[in-house]
């Protein structure tokens, strides 16, 4: 034996802190179109090297090259780009009713509005997504009215979740969109057992689960691939590498893995990284997936490189912990941006356009927030009574509810 | 009519609801091809096939959370987790997710789902064998919980159980599985096959969740129990010649406060009993409400006879146990107070 | 003395103890380069350098299962939930292994761990970042629980239970992380600044665990109560103009019964105040020891006022919170009793 | 995309069940000496092949061959032989012990004594072993008197852990054998922990992690590889694939991995998959990872290919769900066998010598289990008292349990 040597705890230090000049040249990029695209059906064992590299469609030049590009329509690519606007329209409303005091609390989207924008267009109705607090943008997709959206940020009497939740934890089972639960992980492994009970019905449906790079370490994460992997049903795994779990980067929860994809060899799943700055592909690897499911091909896993620009929430200031500049080193770019490029590129779009798609998405959204705000915010106007408190912990109340319900006067 | 040890009982409740709805849905550990560590799920794969009784990896939280992920598409799931001592991993999913989708979703997804496992010592089975976590779930707003005593109500609960629209949590005391046990080890042991609740209803019914049962009259006290500690109860009652009221609860939440009350309002004396842990056990609430409700009718504190607060032990098994012998000290303690 | 809010304290606490011993290390949910979404361990990396406070993944599990080993192997670790509501995925190895390694291995491997959260609403935080789990603790045969009230006794019990030979659960009420609060939500909010208690002993010291403290002295009743509940108690009595003594219970488990007992049966009433949720929760304990204690002392029943049996909501927070006027209205209740 | 179909649960079903002949034609198994050994310090990215074949030593006619061979001497072998003889003799009586009512409980380890008994001679004093109920090996091997155990098993007046667990839940620090717990997988995440300090304090003392084929579809298992791939302790994380939990085959946690030992490849870590039936494949790849440890390179998994031969414990009947010809079968052979005809074939044995070994070794165990007997057996002699039943639970008894020992009165 070599020599040996007194252990020491390794602990892992993003490279670069506040005060530090933002520097990504270690993130290994890929350029677009380089990914192979194998099909849906190959052995997953014969697909391991796309978990260590990005697919990407969108070049520096705004073109959509490679296996990877072509899934989607012109009409589409435009009402991406428009739902990734409005999404970010809707965030800055948001944030700043929060700033006024409208609502306790927020948490945006700010460089990560293509990933669930654009996957929710590769699902269709019956089709069930187990998001995160980071995945308005698939309400946005999938035409849920925004005014209830913000109903629900504002916890007034309009609130579809009748003021019991956080603001941002929307549920909506028309929409596919499951109800936020706030402990993170925990719906990776339901996602899981919904699409086990379609195997079971035999209804062609799916189910997504979503989870961030941070949350990857907790159990629930384990238990939806060890269950995923024995029953092979329906599902598609997302995990969204946005850089940063509040305060601590991904490396902490990533370890020694070169990618938070390749976890999904343990258990012999296929596992897909992607640009998740990239409209084009995001949907193509969803598309892909998605595929598989419908072929009853088994669960797909997939970890979309982002970049969080925005602080945690609206108690987060990420200032405290990583440069100020930082977001804007981000080698990905801004999704909107490069889509945008793409439309203009290809001759669907301009900038005048792009202005002038800007004031309609904002009108849009202040039309919603009058919409809403006429019923009420968090501290004024109509919100639901404390009745409604007492009312959904069971489908039926029983007598010990009653009693205090009675207590409170109702 | 039918003999049935609770098993069995338990594995006909089983059967009749996989008849009646193909939304019901089985798994856990061992529970698939074997049946079941206590062979609570015999020749259900057999009979309804792999998709609708299967072996699971062994992770409670993978059993309970895939479990409420099918609730929520709309099967009715009934797992079983091996012993309630390994209920723990899947503790957060039963708590922060079943029972609080109703509420959180306001009704839009909801989890119809049974978790059971088995409860409760008596079978040297030391620390990882022997626990009783109810208190730890009566705690959670959201969640049911029950505990049979006997085949007949074993059966009707755990139907009902199934058939209602929310989580319950439902407890097998597995000193029970083949027969009643009254605390006195040093006896030979008892089968359900002369024990009157051993003789099951056959077909379907249910024994509504909320209601206790009262299975002896009696006018000096009160004796509230649930699972083994009913038949304790029985044991030391008739022989500390007092003429104690036994209250099976069956389930502690939602609890039949009216029957409890009436009954400790008659008698004026109270004790509660049960093998948990005693303190923040599921005795100080039911103690608690008791003396908000009787307090002008209580001639003596209400007593609580419950396990030790350590955890379980193996050798000194009935050291622990909350035997006949401490219950009928507590009757006598209750009665001069 | 100084001036401290109680996040200060609780640093003060951890740098006191980390200076004194080599063997107490940090970790937790961002609590390593960012000190803490609440700022409790800021500047303790810089200053003890990364080996001895780290930032770990996001895993309840993980934080308090190599915590456990860490204790086993001699260290001292102190981790941090990042709020009470996300200890569940850690509640397994917090009560099957912590809470019972000293017992099952006869005092060979011991488990000298604290485990820090924070607990409680009035934070508009909802179902998630609202929770008072202390009932799920005190449940456990092994640990300690611990909530204090103000600054000046959440450094001293923190250095208890870092010192302690045991796991320790230390649950910090958020809402007086910056200042006191007595539940009056629409009137401006204090700070410790000016609150007695926020004038804090330097150097090292200890508020032993088990003692309570009686923090108002009165004649007439008794009003058990801990963490923000405290404040409230204390404003509910001003107001109501009737002479009630408030004790701080400090430490729920070992509790101090003799200072309780000792009040109830001069005062003959009681109510028992907490913020969770009321079935099974600690206050059930509580009231029960106090019947059977003070049992014919007591003129009317225990009075409970606690949190509802419902998840804790967002817009009905204030409904949800047992603030002052519930308190009152209790005092005029058992008042009459 | 290709046609949708409707999905199906597939739940994994082993080969054969009762009433079929036994096969293992499935399991591949490479020739001895066949598995490159790598430089414990090469970059673990470079050696996945070594989760998906077996590291072999003895070939079938006992040699021993290849990279791994060599790592003990003469007499260590011997002493080898002679610890898996005395685990079997143990487990012989103890389970006799069981049916004669002389305690409630007892686990076997037949077929599996290698692993343990193997493992164990790569540590040294001051390293630490989390194991589950079925490693006494490691006792036996670092010299835990025998009547310590038997004491433990009938839960007597001796017995060190004062009758509070089950058998074979032994503890003991000074022979680096942690309590165990008996909930599974627990202690996996603890052995990490354990690592972590001693390199928090930087002493050469290293821990090791035991678990089961089924137990990895546990949430600290998770746990535990997230942990150790971040902070890099020196930890050993052993995984013992004896093909069944209880009645469930491996199939069923393994899921779509090809091998238990593929798990590290989503962390990171370095991945050895050992002939668990070779005594000297054991050892020479504990020696391999512990070489690791010592040098602060990290972390390794290691699983363990074995055959549980009996049933899984004095509780369980496995003819119920698995052909009993199918032990027989298994084609990585008795451990004890392979072990003595290796030691025949180097001219070290004979079978004369081992008839005799294995009658002093039944004397030995007869004479600690009379020793222990005369102590007393569960249901008679002297057993700890009532009184202890309320000591430990903390370091100094508090009021309340105090209050509950004087009601028992003590
Ligand atoms: C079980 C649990 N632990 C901790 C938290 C607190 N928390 C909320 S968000 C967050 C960071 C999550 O990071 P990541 O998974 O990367 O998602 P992102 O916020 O980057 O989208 C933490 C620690 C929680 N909500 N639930
Ligand atoms: C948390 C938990 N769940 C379930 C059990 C019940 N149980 C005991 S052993 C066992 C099977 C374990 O199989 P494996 O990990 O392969 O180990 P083996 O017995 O084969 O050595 C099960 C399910 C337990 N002890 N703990
Ligand atoms: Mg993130
Ligand atoms: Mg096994």
């Amino acid at each position: 034996m070599d020599k040996e040597t007194d252990p020491q705890l390794h602990v892992p230090e993003p490279a670069i802190r506040p005060g530090d000049t933002p520097d990504f040249s270690h993130v290994e990029i890929p350029r677009a179109g380089e990914v192979r695209r194998p099909d849906p059906g190959e052995n997953p064992q014969e697909m391991r090297d796309l978990a260590f590299s990005i697919i990407r469609v969108l070049n520096r030049k705004g073109e959509a090259v490679g296996p990877w590009a072509d899934s989607l329509s012109d009409e589409a690519l435009q009402e991406g780009l428009r739902h990734m606007m409005t999404l970010r329209a809707y965030d800055a409303r948001m944030l700043k009713a929060q700033r006024q005091g409208k609502t306790s609390f927020y948490m945006q989207h700010l460089g990560e509005e293509a990933i669930a924008c654009a996957f929710q267009k590769a699902l269709r109705k019956g089709d069930m997504n187990f998001p995160t607090y980071r995945q308005a943008g698939l309400l946005i997709a999938s035409g849920y009215p925004m005014s209830d959206m913000m109903n629900q940020v504002y916890s007034n009497e309009a609130d579809p979740v009748r003021g019991r939740q956080l603001p941002v934890f929307y549920s909506s089972k028309e929409h596919g969109f499951f109800s936020i639960s706030g402990n993170l992980a925990t719906q990776y492994v339901q996602a899981v057992g919904w699409a086990m009970a379609a195997a079971i019905k035999g209804e062609r449906k799916l189910s997504v689960g979503w989870i961030g790079d941070g949350s990857t370490a907790e159990s629930d994460f384990h238990g939806a691939l060890v269950f995923a992997s024995t029953y092979k049903p329906p599902v598609i795994l997302n995990i969204v590498n946005n850089q940063w779990a509040i305060s601590t980067f991904q490396g902490i929860a990533r370890g020694g893995a070169g990618t938070f994809a390749a976890r999904g060899h343990g258990f012999g799943l296929p596992a897909l990284r992607v640009d998740g700055n990239d409209y084009l592909a995001v949907h193509a690897a969803a598309a892909w997936a998605v595929e598989r499911a419908r072929r009853d091909l088994g669960p797909t896993l997939i970890e979309y490189v982002t970049y969080r620009a925005g602080g945690h929430s609206t108690s987060d200031d990420p200032a405290a912990y990583r440069p100020k500049e930082e977001g804007a080193a981000w080698p990905l770019g801004d999704p909107i941006l490069r889509l945008k490029t793409h439309l203009i590129q290809k001759g669907l779009w301009s900038e005048e356009r792009h202005t002038q798609a800007e004031a309609e998405v904002m009108d849009g959204v202040i039309a919603a927030q009058k919409e809403a705000e006429a019923i009420g915010t968090l501290h004024s106007g109509n919100r639901p009574s404390p009745r409604e408190m007492f009312e959904d912990v069971y489908a039926e109340m029983p007598p010990h509810l009653v009693r205090q319900r009675h207590e409170v006067g109702y | 009519m039918a003999r049935m040890t609770m098993i069995e009982a338990i594995r006909d409740a089983h059967t009749l609801a996989m008849e009646a709805d193909d939304d019901v849905v089985v798994m856990g550990e061992d529970v698939g091809y074997f049946g079941g560590v206590f062979r609570c799920t015999a020749g259900l794969q057999k009979r309804f096939g792999v998709q609708r009784c299967f072996d699971t990896p062994i992770s409670e939280l993978g059993i309970v959370g895939t479990a409420v992920g099918m609730a929520a598409f709309g099967l009715k799931p009934v797992v079983e987790i091996q012993f309630a001592d390994y209920m723990y991993p899947a503790y957060d999913q039963i708590v922060s997710e079943a029972a609080r989708l109703r509420y959180r979703s306001a009704g839009e997804f909801t989890c119809p789902m049974v978790v059971r496992m088995p409860t409760g010592g008596g079978i040297f089975g030391a620390q990882t064998h022997s626990q009783s976590p109810e208190a730890l779930f009566t705690h959670v707003a959201g969640l049911k919980t029950v505990v049979p005593s006997n085949p007949q109500d074993a059966k009707g609960l755990l139907l009902a159980a199934i058939n209602d629209p929310d989580p319950v949590i439902f407890l097998e005391p597995k000193r029970l599985y083949n027969g009643p046990f009254d605390g006195h080890f040093d006896r030979p042991s008892q089968s359900w096959g002369k024990h009157p609740l051993g003789e099951v209803e056959t077909g379907y019914y249910e024994t509504p969740l909320g209601t206790a049962n009262i299975v002896r009259e009696g006018s000096a006290a009160t004796l509230l129990a649930y699972g083994t500690m009913v038949h304790v109860a029985l044991a030391a009652v008739e022989e500390s010649g007092v003429d104690v009221e036994v209250i099976d609860l069956r389930t502690l939440l939602p609890l039949d406060l009216e029957t409890i009350a009436e009954s400790v309002s008659r008698t004026g004396r109270c004790i509660v009993l049960h093998e948990a842990t005693l303190t923040s056990g599921y005795g100080a609430e039911v103690t608690a409400l008791i003396q908000g409700e009787c307090f002008y009718s209580l001639e003596a504190p209400v007593l609580r006879v419950a396990g030790w607060d350590t955890p379980y032990p193996h050798a000194q098994e009935w050291d622990y146990f909350p035997g006949p012998e401490r219950v009928k000290r507590a009757i006598a303690t209750v009665m001069e107070g």
